[in-house]
């Protein structure tokens, strides 16, 4: 009864099974690779790398909350160059897909980032639009409509590869968000991204994270992470990646029946190395039990 | 290499003043760990996400690992409730530790950064002298350091010892006749001091091994929470950041800019 | 050194101490009084009353999640008849401030609501624009800012209390929120009420509440309340309740420091019965032992 | 009166197929306890914040409480991984429990149902049957109920006495000659159980008091989670609903609508 199907496809992209990380919580694959056979999963998705090296924020850069954490990383990281020369040729190694998140402090860093992505040997990018628009004074692409359609159809222009768009929770209506980058050309949805939150050190009366606020992730965000799939998923066509708290096989069974093609497994991975490839085994284990043939015949399956 | 394990406690002992000790068992951890690393603890409540680092006080032989902590949030807590019998997962060892340089070794240790030392001073193998920095005259580990080498103590109120930090008690020391000549400095202990050690040592033209803290999520070099500010360009990050887990805990004070 | 104050004032109403319970998860106070000295409280909050009974939802209509739940109780009360005959006398006999939690399908009915308490022996109300407007579809007035605003100044001019706005945040910005209630009039604002959440049982592949979606509360939201009490803090003039994930007097005084004047223990009422009371005197303990004379002297301390 | 305490466990056993036996002692509570009552469990891991509801199984004396739960999620998981010796946070009792009518008493009771039914049987007085419903011969308490009355058997999968459901077990009995004259039933079970007893004792002109089990925040009356439709307008919350908690967990069969 092994003979399960748990092949999704995202954009024409073929997952050998629907288990990828989340963007920023497993850097390249380096250091994970000490703990996961990364030719078991189906995608890994990189640290959000923009143009120029970040060096993103001060330090506290992460706090724990019930269930979760809040992060400030503030998008560190090494930059493009060193990106496509170090990172992509070691994920090549492995029998895996590659999303690359790609971040920016303006629409045209963007479009820089994705058109140097053009060549690279990547399969899918992932445009993380919950950057600050530096330029726009610091509002995130990510929750205003046309701001995000008309990044997703720059990039979309400007790509080699197909486009995710990845969107921000922290807005009144996520189904507005994806119809718009839907309409923008996006070839898929990512969601959620962190919500955000602030810690208060009561004893020295001070901020937890030295940039006041942050991204809150982990089991405690879960069920808005599942809400916000179904929401999206009955608004558009195009697939979705759904994320969000996820740490056992059972919180990813929960984000594919609400419409996720696929899921990314991130703050769990801080908690235990291996959780992404449980998670895959833990699918597999489901439908093997449950006599489900097919994974895709749960993608969306609770109505 | 480092892996993620539940291991079993085999003691466990409280030190007094908020101080625990507690020993697990762990062949292939304790063979590959060195002095300075850490491991990383889980909590078993599940509310308690992330992993709490906590220094390789000693490894007493026979794949034993020792850890020294104080108890100071919900998470230590937990661990303090922790019987031997008991299992705990954690992960490591992880970090660089420190490195040998084959000279004189002098150790500074401020309360909670006591404990690396230990190890450190049965390593290293060159007769060193440890400066010990307590609150008050509540001290943990000195009979342990005392097997090793000479001990100075300093404590915050003057209750035993010194009266003040390490810093002053090494001061005091140098200006008692006690030679720094060929030795190197090896120090753990909370950011103001490490603030002191890096300024002495620059005044002095000395050389010293730092550990440094910071907030963690990973533990293990992937998620960028625990940099610390460098004075050049890290290989890694491509920015003025190395990673404390990683690239640490332990650095030559010259590298790292802790302004 | 008990000489410390811990009277705060919402609206020229004083509380002894800046602790009251979250609405709906208290009842009227009646069943916790037999865990809970009420004198003990600064105020206690009513469930939210409409003009006439509302049945609620279907069950299930909670379930539990990482350091929360979700609820879809559906706003089920016995109307405001019941509640003046039997609730307010009750809450009467206690030394304790009383404030009653408003709801209504249309603007109409809030209206009718707040008018119908006006010679009612209450102190404060407080409307929860989280209901779904039925009249306009099912869209909540508290994602809309005109529609919040038109609200809070019908309810103002029909209240004789004073009139507190009970926020939503599932809003892409609070301080817009905060401020469109303060200019219609608001005297002040509490929030957060639940983050729109979701959960589905993989084993029987259906949703957990029959409702679908439900409201996440408790210690997992806790870091989004204390950001956006933050947030609406720095945007208006008015007193804030903050309310989210209050277990302990550390997460209260998080709340304070952030910027609110007084607090709401709510989905902690389920787990120890007790904690509302353990709220106030822990930070009655927090003030002594750090020589803080006053609370007022904490209210949006950290900057 | 209803009161939240840390109690000591007094005795643990597992009864096999995942239904584990608890004793804690509590005499305040157990003074005030009624059969067919229940209490708040509280995890300790903080990630759970809501109270397991768990009935009363027996009040074995000296102030002892003991319940018998399956282990179904993390909640009873964390329970069944209890010793005598460690605490646990409970609430109680709670609920209404089953009235006496000084009638003869016949007992239902399938699965997790059966335990409250225990106390009851040993309180009611009145020569009782007990109708005992699982899910196959791995049977639990048969021995406990068997030194006060008739038991008549029944399993899901006829591996053990009449196959089928409690009802199918009465239906037989009574076509075998028992009496339900004057009697009253006190049935606790699953769902579709408690319909069949609401249609059963519609049929045939009885009274039967039914416990309902529905999910709960608070468990005290004040949420409003825990409700079951009314036949008429409940008197405490002006709607046709009542509180499962608070108004019941037991009804009059006829009160309450579970279509
Ligand atoms: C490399 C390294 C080695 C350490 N070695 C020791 C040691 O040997 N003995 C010892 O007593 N302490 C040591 N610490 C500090 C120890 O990690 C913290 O005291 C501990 O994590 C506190 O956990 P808590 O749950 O009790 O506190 P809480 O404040 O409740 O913890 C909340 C979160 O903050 C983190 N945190 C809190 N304090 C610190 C801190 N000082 N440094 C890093 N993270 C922190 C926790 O890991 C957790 O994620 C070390 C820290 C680092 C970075
Ligand atoms: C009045 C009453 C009396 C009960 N008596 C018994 C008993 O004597 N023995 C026994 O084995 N079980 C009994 N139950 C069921 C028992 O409460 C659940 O099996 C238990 O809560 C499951 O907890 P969990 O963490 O293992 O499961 P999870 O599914 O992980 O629990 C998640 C949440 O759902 C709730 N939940 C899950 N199943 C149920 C259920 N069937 N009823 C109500 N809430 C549920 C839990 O309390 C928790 O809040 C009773 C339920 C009620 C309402
Ligand atoms: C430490 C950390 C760093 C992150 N960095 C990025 C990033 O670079 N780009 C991005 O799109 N999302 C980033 N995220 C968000 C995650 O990819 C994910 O959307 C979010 O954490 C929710 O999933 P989780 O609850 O499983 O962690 C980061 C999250 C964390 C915790
Ligand atoms: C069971 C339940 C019922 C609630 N009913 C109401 C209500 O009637 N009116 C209202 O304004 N908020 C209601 N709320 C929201 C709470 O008052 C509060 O805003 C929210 O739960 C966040 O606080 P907490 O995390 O401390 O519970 C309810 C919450 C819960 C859990
Ligand atoms: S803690 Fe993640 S990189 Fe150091
Ligand atoms: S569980 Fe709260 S009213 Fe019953």
């Amino acid at each position: 009864m092994s003979q399960v199907n748990t092949e999704v496809s995202i954009a024409g992209v073929t997952l050998k099974n629907p288990v990828t990380v989340a963007s920023g919580t497993f850097g390249s694959g380096q250091e994970f690779s000490a703990f996961v056979d990364l030719n078991r999963l189906g995608a890994v998705t990189t640290k959000g790398v923009a143009v120029e090296p970040w060096a993103g924020n001060p330090t506290p850069r992460v706090a724990e909350t019930p269930s979760g954490m809040l992060n400030a990383i503030g998008l560190q990281n090494p930059g493009i160059d060193t990106f496509l020369k170090r990172d992509v040729p070691f994920l090549r190694k492995f029998d895996t897909k590659i999303i690359v998140n790609v971040c920016g402090h303006s629409e045209d860093e963007y479009v820089e980032c994705v058109r140097r992505l053009a060549d690279a040997d990547v399969d899918l990018l992932e445009i993380n639009i919950s950057c600050p628009n530096v330029k726009a004074g610091g509002i995130t692409f990510g929750t205003v409509p046309e701001v995000a359609q008309r990044i997703t159809r720059r990039c979309r222009e400007a790509a080699r590869q197909p486009v995710i768009m990845k969107l921000s929770p922290n807005v009144t209506s996520i189904a507005e968000m994806a119809k718009a980058v839907e309409a923008g050309g996006a070839d898929g949805i990512s969601l959620i991204n962190t919500l955000t939150g602030m810690k208060i050190n009561v004893r020295t009366r001070t901020f937890a994270l030295a940039n006041k606020t942050g991204g809150l992730s982990g089991p405690a965000i879960h069920p808005v992470a599942v809400r916000m799939v179904y929401e999206a998923a009955h608004a558009v066509k195009i697939p979705i990646i759904g994320m969000g708290g996820i740490a056992t096989a059972e919180d990813a069974l929960e984000m594919i029946l609400a419409g996720a093609t696929c899921v990314s497994v991130g703050t769990a991975n801080f908690r235990d190395p291996a959780a992404s490839v449980r998670v895959a085994d833990g699918i597999r284990e489901y439908l093997e039990q449950t006599h489900t043939a097919d994974i895709k015949d749960l993608i969306g399956a609770v109505k | 290499m480092a892996l993620q394990t539940r291991v079993k406690i085999t003691k466990t002992a409280d030190l007094g003043e908020g101080i625990f000790e507690l020993v697990f068992s762990c062949p292939v951890m304790a063979e590959s760990a060195r002095p300075g690393q850490f491991v990383n603890v889980y909590c078993d409540d599940a509310s308690r996400m992330l992993p709490r680092p906590i220094s390789i006080c000693e490894l007493p032989g026979d794949g034993q690992i020792r850890l020294v902590y104080r108890v100071v949030g919900a998470g230590t807590k937990e661990l303090a409730g922790k019987h031997p019998g008991d299992g705990i997962t954690v992960l490591g060892p992880l970090g660089n530790g420190y490195p040998f340089e084959g000279k004189r070794a002098v150790l500074l240790g401020g309360g909670v950064g006591i404990p690396p030392l230990l190890e450190l001073e049965k390593q290293i193998g060159i007769p060193a002298a440890a400066f010990l920095g307590y609150r008050s005259d509540k001290t943990f580990l000195l009979d342990d350091f005392r097997k090793y080498g000479a001990v100075y103590v300093s404590s915050d109120d003057g209750s035993i010892g010194v009266k003040g930090t390490v810093i002053t008690a090494l001061e005091r020391a140098v200006s008692d006749g006690f030679s720094l000549e060929g030795a190197v400095l090896y120090a753990c202990g909370p950011g103001p001091m490490l603030k002191g050690v890096k300024a002495f040592t620059e005044n002095n033209g000395l050389t010293a091994y730092i550990s440094l803290e910071e907030r963690m999520a990973c533990g293990i070099g992937a998620c960028l929470g625990c940099v610390c500010k460098t004075m050049e360009v890290n290989g890694h990050s491509g920015v003025k950041n190395a990673r404390v887990c990683k690239d640490g805990p332990v650095f030559d004070a010259r590298e790292v800019d802790l302004s």
